[in-house]
């Protein structure tokens, strides 16, 4: 059985969502990783789409967050006004997931800038909705391809607000970060290692991590291999390959 | 009927944006009126400043062309895709001159829209605390919500000069119905000075009075109704046409090159005598192929009242 | 599917609805839920406050039978009759007993539900300056624009405990779609902490979802969903039957009397077992006098996309 | 050639709304008088109701302004919280009716309480949309039976505020008020009588006025008497007399 490094992440983080009702879906990883948990893990998780798309049972692979695939036999279709006005904002996303430039150890995030706002390095896509996903969602799942460079002792730009005093939003801020290298859980909102994936070692963690001292979870433990049911349901997910590669 | 709101999109915008005015092309992946976009290059329109939630394909081509010298968005990139090159390009090395922005978060914008539709000074929402946002843009201000609960950020209104949106169906009169994701043009079109509704099909006014429900946007806040079918592509029309994702994939290449995109503009816009032209060169075959099945909505009734 | 929230009107009462709660029954002339008031009074509930833009008969029904101690609300009247003259007389007279009113503006009612439905502190509106209801209700405040330009007036949020919203279809799940006024269904449903969906018809799923636009309120914040055709006579539900104007007009007679109100109140809801009942009584006669023609919409195309 | 006052009230209001685009609605004398100006004066005068129907052309007599009869074949119908905010506070209503129980010479008016609030002698209906339809509308017409319990010096709650100092709201106010007895506009914010119904005298007005110094046009003008063709469409709106009597 082998899986590559996305295959792992997407179960990885799919498994993240047992019973959870309703989660604010991003494309590529986050979009599969929704699909995997409502075949799996929870048969009842509803997608919504920052489009305004509720209740999307996706027929085919979207590669953006509007595609007219996921309206077609949706639920609902609001707009964004309402959307983020009763959805977001009244409490009803349990779990949003959030990509990242940058993330520091409070999992505050970036998707700004590289170098300073004014005369930036990398001028990166911004907040879209994320700023408030951040502040009003249940939980956020972050989703990060992890090294020195994105897992920061200091942000260029706080995009999207993490574990800060003081508590700058309602919902429960960042919950879980799935990378390529293992999982981390917040305690008493600090990253923290929960999961290393199989064949990572903890110095290959360590040396990926911008930030010294590192916190390990006690029960550190490996990330449970793939089921062959689970990369079942994924590879008829995503035939060609587009995200899974 | 008045039907003298019916004109061709080259003398709507020639009429009715002038240089350096603030236009607003809403669209949430769905409805961009990439027609429009066009044609304010084809019109050499300069000085422009682009209100849009997601400054897209449709921002690095107007940005690549000098049509525009600023930006109010929220988020900037080719979705699913990577980075707007000609955008970046700009902000990033003032090259070839430099791109004025001013920067919200999604809420921020569609909030900014509601305020200005709806003669507000401002409008409140649950996002900003503790992002660097407000530090970069002092629109975004703090305030303390007088019943005593934790306080919340407002943005101002947001009036532009002018909407160009594109709908689905629209009577000559402007009414206009949109079906699928409605993101925030309802609130633009109210929100802005003077409104551009462009439209895949013209139909009778019964039709719209058909299902009043469905009209998001009213003929009295319409100054100019426009029939371009296919005027959204590569973005789409929700029951008309599919998003042509290969056109988002393949714009990466073309965008990283500045040659090659003014070489692209040349051949596919200032070439090109107007949108039909442009997808004629596009061909039938690649329009087939974005042909979308039939999916039709029940009915409800009304009923007939004597 | 899970249909497990269908249920009967008198047992969603009885079970989602306690005494002492704040219970909203919107509607604004059309979809207003009488059979649900008339449940409140069979169920002798007690001690509720309704929230309610235009408590109209309903309220009236409510104030005379016991079963209401307070009002929040915009403007209370039997529309283009007349007064409420049973709740005239607990304000007016505290006879027979005094009824507690929180009193706003139609806008005022529409923001508090709105800001309530989105989590925000308050809502701004242009509206109550030189009026004397910000004197006699403290929850209108004065506010300033960090902007400078004109202040404007905050009210508070409103979460009502629960909310009854009369719905034209809903699906077992709740998902609901509305026609014609939809009045403020969708906000005071997004406002409430639990929700009672009444509707004309239960369809299947498949035909919400031929027409997600149309869902005013999703299956996920519904809590019940009964099936009560005929439920909001004599208010009636758009393209299923008409208001019974008679109906309104012939009330004025009946509620200048607080006994002839109260043997109307035993006739017509206590004596009926249910709404079936009620309209059963009403007869066949009256009820098929109501129907509307038809006038169908005309569909839409989502398109069909693999 | 006979009409009743109602008639008289009707035609006069109707003739204020030449050239008018869009008028918020009332039940009665004012939809009568719209649907006789969209007949005479202002062809493309614009219906729209608090209900949020808007550009209906009613087929039926409505006793309701949230009667179905005015959905069918509507223009749009919006929800409240788009009808107060885009199209009130937006600015799109050239013309607003309001009815009073009490109003004033600048134009306030109350329909809330006829003694203390806390303990009135009548409990009218309140404001419903009419405080901030005075504050926002185009231009305000105020229909009222006159006598001097309703046109009264002092208010005794005031609703809806007409001319008062500061300017309340980004509207133009009270603009015309119709009686059974004349019509008035406002002169410096000064309820000024213009026009003088048939048969009606000057004493007869000041009688019905509940304040001293009735101020009166230097061109007081006998109103017109309602032309055939007025009362001939009005006929045809309300056949059985329900509002014509």
């Amino acid at each position: 059985m082998t899986w590559s490094q996305t295959e792992l992440m997407v179960v990885a983080a799919a498994r993240q969502l047992g019973g959870v009702r309703s989660c604010f879906v991003g494309i590529g990883i986050p979009n599969l990783a929704c699909s995997l948990a409502k075949r799996t893990v929870a048969p009842d998780l509803e997608l919504i789409y920052e489009s305004g798309v509720v209740g999307a049972d996706p027929v085919r692979l979207p590669l953006s967050i509007g595609d007219p695939g996921l309206v077609v036999g949706s639920r609902s279709v609001t707009s964004m006004f309402d959307l983020f006005s009763f959805y977001l904002q009244g409490g009803l996303i349990d779990v949003a997931f959030l990509g990242a430039a940058q993330v520091d150890r409070r999992g505050s995030i970036n998707t700004t800038v590289v170098g300073p706002y004014a005369s930036p390095k990398v001028r990166l896509p911004g907040s879209g909705g994320a700023c408030e996903i951040a502040l009003n969602a249940g939980r956020v799942f972050i989703i990060v391809k992890q090294s020195p460079r994105t897992f920061v002792d200091r942000l260029d730009f706080v995009t999207s607000p993490g574990h800060i005093d003081p508590k700058p939003g309602r919902g429960g801020g960042p919950a879980v970060v799935v990378t390529q290298l293992g999982t981390y859980e917040f305690v008493g909102g600090e990253m923290t290692l929960s999961h290393i994936h199989p064949g990572v070692s903890l110095d290959e963690v360590r040396l990926a991590t911008g930030w010294a001292d590192l916190a390990v979870s006690e029960n550190l433990a490996e990330t449970p291999a793939p089921e062959p049911d689970e990369l079942g349901v994924l590879q008829a997910l995503d035939p060609d390959g587009v995200y899974l590669r | 009927m008045d039907s003298t709101k019916l004109t061709s999109l080259a003398e709507a915008i020639d009429l009715l944006v002038p240089d350096g005015s603030t236009v607003a092309i809403e669209g949430f992946t769905h409805l961009i009126c990439f027609a429009a976009g066009h044609e304010l290059i084809r019109q050499e329109k300069s000085d422009l400043t682009l209100c849009r939630l997601t400054p897209d394909l449709l921002a690095d081509q107007l940005a690549a062309a000098g049509v525009i010298s600023g930006l109010v968005f929220s988020w900037l990139g080719n979705p699913g895709v990577g980075s707007l090159h000609a955008v970046r390009r700009r902000i990033e090395g003032v090259d070839p001159r430099p791109l004025r922005i001013e920067e919200y978060s999604h809420f921020g914008m569609v909030a900014r829209y509601s305020a200005g539709a709806s003669g507000l000074p401002f409008f409140p929402l649950r996002s900003y605390a503790g992002s660097d946002l407000p530090r970069v843009n002092p629109n975004i201000v703090e305030m303390q919500s007088p019943y005593g609960a934790d306080p919340v950020y407002v943005v101002p209104p947001l009036n532009p000069d002018v909407a160009i949106v594109h709908v689905q169906r629209a009577s000559v009169e402007g009414d206009a119905q949109i079906w699928g994701i409605p993101g925030c043009q309802k609130e633009v079109a109210f929100a802005s000075k003077t409104v551009i509704v462009v439209c895949e099909e013209i139909v009778d006014d019964d039709i719209i009075r058909s299902d009043p429900n469905r009209t998001l946007i009213p003929g009295r806040i319409v100054d100019a109704v426009v029939h371009v079918p296919g005027g959204c592509h590569p973005s789409f029309a929700q029951g008309y046409y599919d998003r042509d994702n290969e056109f988002y994939l393949a714009w990466d290449a073309i965008s990283r090159d500045q040659d090659r995109i003014e070489s692209w503009i040349d051949e596919w816009v200032r070439n090109t005598s107007d949108h039909a032209g442009y997808l004629e060169k596009l061909g039938a075959a690649r329009w087939a192929a974005l042909a979308p099945g039939e999916g039709l909505s029940r009915p409800v009734n009304y009923g007939e009242y004597q």
